[in-house]
């Protein structure tokens, strides 16, 4: 073992005191600007500045950081510390695992992406560009997804072909694209790099096609397609260039047979395949809130009453020609009934619907009533427009939508005016929410959280390519305009160039590692995994090396110690705070987020708290084990300080709830042990709240 | 060749580990055949001199059931330690301290007090308790000293194996037996069973949910347990996950959730603050005045969670008394 | 410098002293005023019976200034606001056609401006506190805008609407201090007069309670509406919120001509309601 | 309860047409109109946005026959604040017009417009005060302004007051 220790500018100097046998024993100046040749099995104590500075400067290392800096130096503590705070380094890392280098291979550099939207046509095209092979896998027979649905993309009123066409285009100039409408995955194995997806083809009915549209014309079957009319056998000018029988509504009865120019096929088998991609990318796109589920908004009970989809549909193709016309936002959004959350883009899609109704009929009236008209960005001016032209907008959620003479009525109160209201009208348009296709992510392994992949719609941490070789593009993971469908598929592309530029990856961040001779699978640390790392292969523990993101919350909650955090140990933390505490001390564990930078907050504004305060850095206040605080209160401690990111800030989502149980419960055995309960304290302290961290361990040492 | 010789020994205990010697039935039998009892107090009239007149290192295996209580528990048990090749603590008391470890939360006067002056059955008016030495018209009596706090066998003695159980399943102690006389040993230190958490073997462990989420604490004693699922789904407090297996989960299949009597897996110290580790993991709440609710919720947490191991914990017993 | 001084209804009639006190300073100063003859009402008062009646009154009044080609100096800032609107309205082609069918005519531009704005951008602070002789340091004063000398700032783009200071500026250059208090813009409730006393009377006691809080040694007005609520109604808001205010409401002119030692019948101090004595006996002067 | 079936679609264009009105259909509702009014801060009878968003919906009996929509001090507090850029005091100023033609004067107002009518200005000029000006120095004033009568005549609002 080596101990690396930076003078810092000539204000420490060691006493040449022996560390043990085996502990070699460096001073070096200014150690930061050094390169040191660290061998992979090493283990290294680094003494120097605080850890959040030097732990990038040593990636490789098993090391243990001292922070002699902003710890012994800047506070104007004692050099007899720095070698405490060394020594206990030493002891610790001595029982210390080893972090281990994790390399995956890229042995697939060809990419899968699920979903044929404009995002999924967007990464395909992209991708292809590079050179990348690229499979797509679409559920229907037609590419385009939601967009190739609509009229017109707001706020500029481009027609969605404007759009579409030449995404389609650019995407099938390039020959490095597979494409399989009609398809769905199956199942998916494997981890980045070497991903097997098995897909199922189903029959598309139409085998050869001269695109004359006979079937179409002797087709009996009429089908409302979103509010717009087709037959059971249709085409979609998007891709390919062949009809397709939608099989759901096909009564079988062979008319289209009987007239086709090419070949029709009623009893085609559909097709299992399986491919080997190096990364997948989900471009799963929109689902739509089921409005219905809204009983008070009478959909599919209430003639009139419908999605605003429908609507746009079947006033453009012009099967509606309404006169008044009331638009309920939020329908089955923000409500705890329903979705929990606001979908983004609905009240775009309203204005957009209210624009388009307005343009064509001058004399319709239009009422928007909302709650909140959440227009961010350019969509304010269509707002505005759509105001001057004398739309009338409402504040409130309207209560309900029923029937009277005939005609729909919707009561609502109005909060601008606190009137209570009721607006009769010909058509009620519900503006629904949308919710991620969980089905894709539920094949994929990827555990949701409140309906959503957990990590993916992260809004701090933007896309964060987790797990490392899964991408998400366009509004899979939460509701996104064109747009942002657009610029989003742009950097999956991007992040997947990035990937398949190196034939390996490798990962140095400590992870959970379970010890299968003492794992019992008794599942107590399956749920507590923030990222939905841990799962059950083959009826052992898994951790999946890609989603550990080593908070070490599940090696705490482990009643076997059988799952391990590697470099936090708790035989190598119980001998640092058995060789750090002594007889008066207080034992700070503190949270890496948080707290722990709070002291070097304080070390910066020279905030004075005692010597005798033994800080010790954890990755979250979720990863103390009450054995580590009892172990200090047997080694004599005054008290013990766990300090945690504020409740709900947590890094680690829950870790410090999980922090807060543990602290009560201790609390109470502690008093029933004859220990003062208030001798360990549970704290909420940010990264710049020196000055609290220091009244609390001064309030702590009287 | 001669055969080995063995002794069996009480401290603070209930009994219930020699009943456990006995529970072995007929295989008793092959037990006496292969060795020689030398002392066996509840059994046999081995008295303590024909220990002392026993050459060193002369018995080849003690097993000594019950924690260190007394001064002459700590006396017979240095003796034995002396005179044995091997020392195995029998059982939970011996092992972890046991359920008289308990007495961990009070101290040798408040226990004197319960015991002779506060029961409602003790008529005690003079407050007149057990003294180590008593004049009488016949002489001096002795009493051996009562020791503050009771302590587990390995922290009076050197131990060289555990068998751990309130009391050690019989299939466990034969296993050991066997293993003795085949000299088929373990390192030293080991305990004899498995190394794994009770819930590997648990009939019940597959109806466990992959996210436990305890929002509220129940008591055994106030619900009528689903004899087909895990007790911590159910919100019923179960000390498996962190209690080795081997026992058989004699007290699982009786619908009655384990409290430890195996002690903890092999890394763990100590069992108690482990498993509350553990369990605040899987407590679903966030609010901060709910999670005091449900911690307070549970009744006589020493007596749950350090049932039998609260000798043998980092604290090891009440502080200030 | 001259200008063409509109007078408006109420303060030829009802607030001479303020008139008085108006004409005294700026000739101290060496300004000049022309007289209006035939100008009416500003126009204001059917303002919101029919704006455009009220426009084209204002109009007429602008019309007599641009024939003598002269700026013009307001005293009441309701008229200021009146025929400001009146002049932005004249870019308008069809107000100013029907402006000419009445036979108004604008032979020459003229510009509106509050006679303490003209104070301020025309002549200036440091030539006010040159012309200062008698410092007014020992008063603690209110300074009142008035609503209608910053807004809508559309029509003056003078000071800061939210944070005006122009006036403070002015009272301070007398020697004065102008006293730092909440609510500076509030309305003194004028204009809602006519329509519910007891409400106007609650605006205007809200700033004088305040004074009374500052214990301010008077509050200074540049409006004649506002001296209204304030000087006339005082008795009323006194009656009604049971309390004494006695607070002297002085016109600008009339601080100002103190500071510059003008006799005390040049600035009429005999026509304010509440008599000043306090605060001239303050200020060395007699009562 | 409202049935907006009896609302009146043209209110809010009708309010368009008036001078100060135009913008009306710009506000959004956010009410720091009303946060900013000082009449409203002593008496919350009177609240701007509520006027304005009645007027919005075609409620045009309610608002015009209110009482309190001549409490406006036409301060401009809220047209300064206005994030949509209303002036809204000239905005209420175009409803009161609305309302005086369609017979909502209030007395106070044919009051002044009577004075008007007859001085050309508010107050009566007696020889009292001529003498009081002349005696202080001021110049004379004229007594009445008989030019404003034409202006009257022209706009014929004597008829929408008298109505």
């Amino acid at each position: 073992m080596r101990v690396l220790v930076c003078t810092c500018k000539g204000k420490i100097q060691l006493p040449k005191k022996d560390l043990g046998p085996n502990v070699i024993l460096e001073q070096h100046d200014d150690l930061c600007k050094k390169k040191f040749q660290i061998k992979p099995d090493e283990k290294v104590v680094i003494a120097g500045c605080s850890p959040t500075v030097m732990e990038g400067l040593f990636p490789h290392a098993t090391a243990e950081y001292v922070n002699l800096h902003e710890h012994v130096v800047l506070p104007g503590h004692g050099i007899e510390k720095a070698w405490d705070l060394i020594t206990a380094a030493v002891a610790k890392l001595e029982h210390v695992t080893p972090v281990t280098t994790r390399v995956f291979p890229i042995k697939h550099k060809e990419v899968i992406v699920i979903g044929g939207g404009i995002a999924g046509i967007e990464v395909t095209s992209q991708l292809a560009r590079n050179g990348i092979t690229v499979t797509m896998i679409e559920q229907k027979p037609f590419l385009g997804g939601t967009v190739a649905q609509l009229d017109r993309l707001y706020p500029e009123g481009t027609p969605y072909g404007h759009t579409l066409m030449p995404q389609i285009g650019n995407m099938l100039q390039n020959d490095t694209s597979r494409i399989y409408t009609n398809a769905e995955v199956t199942g998916v194995t494997g981890t980045v790099g070497n991903y097997t997806v098995s897909l199922h083809t189903h029959p598309r009915g139409v085998i050869e096609c001269t695109n004359c549209g006979k079937c179409a014309d002797v087709c009996p079957v009429e089908v409302d397609d979103a509010g717009k009319m087709r037959k059971a056998i249709y085409y979609e000018p998007t891709y390919p260039d062949i009809y397709a029988i939608d099989f759901d509504t096909c009564t079988r009865c062979g008319e289209c047979v009987k007239v086709c120019e090419g070949k029709i096929s009623l009893d085609e088998k559909g097709i299992d395949k399986e491919i080997q991609a190096g990364a997948i990318v989900v471009a799963t796109g929109l689902a739509w809130y089921d409005v219905a589920r809204v009983e008070e908004y009478g959909y599919k009970r209430l003639d009139g009453v419908m999605t605003t989809l429908e609507f746009e549909r079947a006033v453009t193709s012009g099967r509606l020609n309404p006169k008044k016309i009331v638009f309920i936002y939020c329908a089955g959004s923000r409500d705890s009934k329903h979705l929990l959350y606001c979908s983004k883009i609905c009240c775009f899609l309203g204005l957009k619907e209210a624009k388009l109704v307005v343009d064509r009929f001058p004399d319709v009236q239009v009422y928007i009533a909302a709650m909140d008209m959440r227009s961010s960005g350019t969509f304010e001016y269509l707002y505005n427009t759509l105001r001057e032209r004398g739309v009338s907008f409402i504040k409130g959620k309207p209560s309900e939508v029923f029937q009277r003479n005939g005609n729909l009525v919707v009561r609502t109160e109005d909060l601008y005016t606190n009137e209570l209201l009721e607006i009769e009208a010909d058509t009620v348009v519900l503006s629904s929410g949308f919710t991620p296709d969980t089905q894709t992510f539920n094949k994929l392994g990827v555990r949701l959280e409140h309906d959503f992949p957990i990590l993916f719609e992260n809004a701090s941490l933007g896309n964060m390519e987790l797990p490392r070789g899964i991408f998400t593009a366009g509004a899979a993971t939460f509701p996104a305009g064109v747009r942002d469908a657009l610029i989003d598929a742009r950097k999956a592309a991007f992040s997947v160039v990035n990937l398949f530029h190196q034939d390996k990856i490798e990962m140095q961040q400590p992870n959970a590692v379970v010890n299968e001779d003492l794992c019992s699978v008794c599942r107590m640390c399956i749920g507590t995994c923030p990222y939905g790392a841990i799962s059950i292969v083959e009826d052992k523990i898994h951790v999946d090396e890609t989603l550990c993101m080593g908070c070490g919350i599940c090696a705490i909650t482990c009643p076997s110690y059988a799952s391990q955090l590697e470099g936090f140990n708790p035989a190598a933390l119980s001998s640092h705070i058995r060789a750090l505490v002594r007889q008066g001390d207080i034992l700070a564990l503190l949270c890496k987020w948080s707290a722990y930078n709070a002291t070097d907050r304080a070390a910066y504004d020279r905030v004075a708290y005692p010597q005798n305060v033994r800080i010790i850095r954890v990755p979250c206040s979720g990863a103390v084990d009450i054995s580590h605080v009892m172990d200090a209160l047997q080694n004599g401690a005054k008290g013990v300080l766990i300090g945690g990111c504020y409740p709900n800030a947590c890094h680690y989502a829950r870790g410090n709830f999980r922090a807060k149980a543990r602290e009560q419960i201790l609390r109470i055995n502690l008093d029933l042990l004859g220990f003062n309960k208030n001798s360990v304290r549970l704290e909420w302290i940010g990264k710049d709240e020196a000055r609290k961290f220091a009244s609390i361990v001064k309030e702590m040492n009287k | 060749m001669a055969k080995p010789l063995v002794a069996f020994y009480w401290c603070a205990s209930c009994g219930g580990c020699e009943e456990a010697v006995v529970d072995l039935a007929e295989d008793i039998l092959k037990v006496v055949d292969a060795v020689d009892i030398r002392l066996w107090p509840v059994a046999m009239d081995f008295k303590r001199a024909d220990v002392e007149a026993m050459e060193d290192k002369s018995i080849a295996v003690s097993f000594i059931n019950g924690a260190v209580r007394t001064e002459e528990q700590e006396e017979m048990v240095k003796l034995l330690r002396k005179k044995s090749q091997l020392v195995i603590p029998f059982g939970a008391c011996a092992h972890l301290g046991g359920i008289p470890g308990l007495a961990n939360i009070a101290n040798k006067k408040e226990i004197f007090e319960t015991a002779y002056k506060l029961t409602r059955s003790t008529q005690n008016p003079k407050g007149i308790y057990p003294q180590t030495t008593t004049d009488t018209p016949y002489g001096k009596l002795t009493l051996p000293e009562f020791f503050d706090t009771v302590k587990t066998l390995d922290q009076t003695i050197e131990v060289d194996y555990y068998l751990p159980g309130c009391a050690p399943p019989p299939e466990l102690i034969m296993q050991a037996v066997t293993a003795i006389l085949e000299g088929k040993l373990p390192p030293k230190g080991s305990v004899l069973t498995v190394d794994k958490a009770l819930c590997e073997t648990c009939e019940r462990n597959k109806s466990k949910p992959d996210t436990l989420a305890i929002k509220d604490i129940k008591r055994i004693s106030h619900v009528i347990a689903d004899p087909e699922k895990c007790f911590l789904a159910e919100g019923i407090i179960c000390l498996g996950p962190a209690t080795r297996g081997g026992c058989g989960e004699r007290c699982i299949n009786a619908n009655m959730p384990c409290r430890g009597c195996f002690g903890p897996t092999k890394e763990v110290k100590d069992m108690g603050a482990k498993f509350l580790s553990s369990l605040a993991s899987i407590i679903d709440v966030d609010d901060e005045k709910e999670i005091e609710k449900i911690a307070e919720s549970v009744i006589d947490p020493i007596g749950l969670f350090y049932m039998y191991s609260l000798p043998s914990s980092i604290l090891k017993r009440k502080q200030g008394v | 410098m001259k200008y063409a001084l509109f007078l408006g209804c109420t303060v030829p009639v009802r607030a001479q002293h303020y008139e008085l006190s108006a004409r005294n300073t700026a000739h101290a100063l060496g300004i000049e005023f022309e007289e209006m003859s035939g100008a009416s009402c500003c126009g204001f008062p059917m303002k919101a019976v029919d704006a455009e009646t009220s426009l084209l009154i204002a109009a007429r009044n602008i019309s007599i200034a641009s024939a003598l080609n002269l700026n013009i100096i307001t005293l009441c800032n309701s008229c200021t606001a009146m025929l400001s609107d009146a002049q932005l309205e004249l870019q308008n082609n069809s107000f100013y056609r029907k402006c000419k069918e009445l036979g108004f005519a604008f032979p020459h531009d003229v510009t509106v401006k509050h006679y303490v704005r003209m104070l301020y951008e025309d002549i200036g602070i440091a030539k006010i506190k040159a012309a200062v002789k008698k410092p007014l340091s020992a008063l603690n004063v209110i300074a009142h805008y008035g609503c209608h000398y910053m807004r809508p700032s559309y029509l003056y783009g003078f000071d800061d609407p939210e944070v005006p200071h122009t006036f403070d500026e002015l009272v301070t250059a007398t020697g004065a201090t102008s006293v730092k208090y909440p609510d500076k813009k509030m309305c003194c409730g004028g204009s809602v007069l006519g329509v519910d006393e007891a409400l106007a009377v609650t605006m205007a006691n809200h700033k004088l309670q305040i004074a009374k809080t500052e214990a301010a040694d008077a509050l200074i007005s540049i409006c004649p509406f506002c001296t209204v609520m304030y000087e006339d109604n005082q008795r009323k808001a006194e009656e009604k919120f049971e309390t004494q205010y006695n607070l002297p409401v002085l016109y600008y002119p009339q601080l100002l001509g103190l500071s510059f030692g003008l006799d005390k019948n040049a600035v009429g101090f005999r026509f304010n309601r509440v008599r000043p004595t306090a605060l001239l006996a303050k200020v060395g002067g007699e009562s | 309860m409202i049935d907006l079936k009896n609302a009146d679609v043209n209110f809010k264009w009708e309010i368009i047409k008036h001078e100060g009105g135009e913008q009306l259909l710009k506000c959004f509702g956010c009410s720091d109109c009303a946060a900013s009014c000082p009449v409203r801060y002593f008496d919350e009878r009177y609240n701007p946005r509520k006027i304005i968003r009645l007027t919005l919906l075609g409620l045009k009996e309610q608002v015009l026959s209110s009482p309190f929509l001549w409490f406006c001090a036409h301060c401009h507090a809220c047209t300064e604040r206005c994030p949509q850029g209303i002036p809204v005091a000239e905005l209420i100023n175009a409803i009161k017009n609305y309302a005086v033609e369609n017979g909502f004067c209030p007395e106070g107002y044919k009051v002044q417009f009577d004075l008007l009518k007859k001085l050309g200005r508010l107050y009566e000029v007696e020889d009292f005060d001529l003498k009081k000006r002349q005696k202080l120095g001021l110049p004379p004033i004229d007594k009445t302004i008989p030019e404003v009568v034409k202006i009257l005549e022209y706009t014929g609002i004597e008829k929408v007051v008298k109505r």
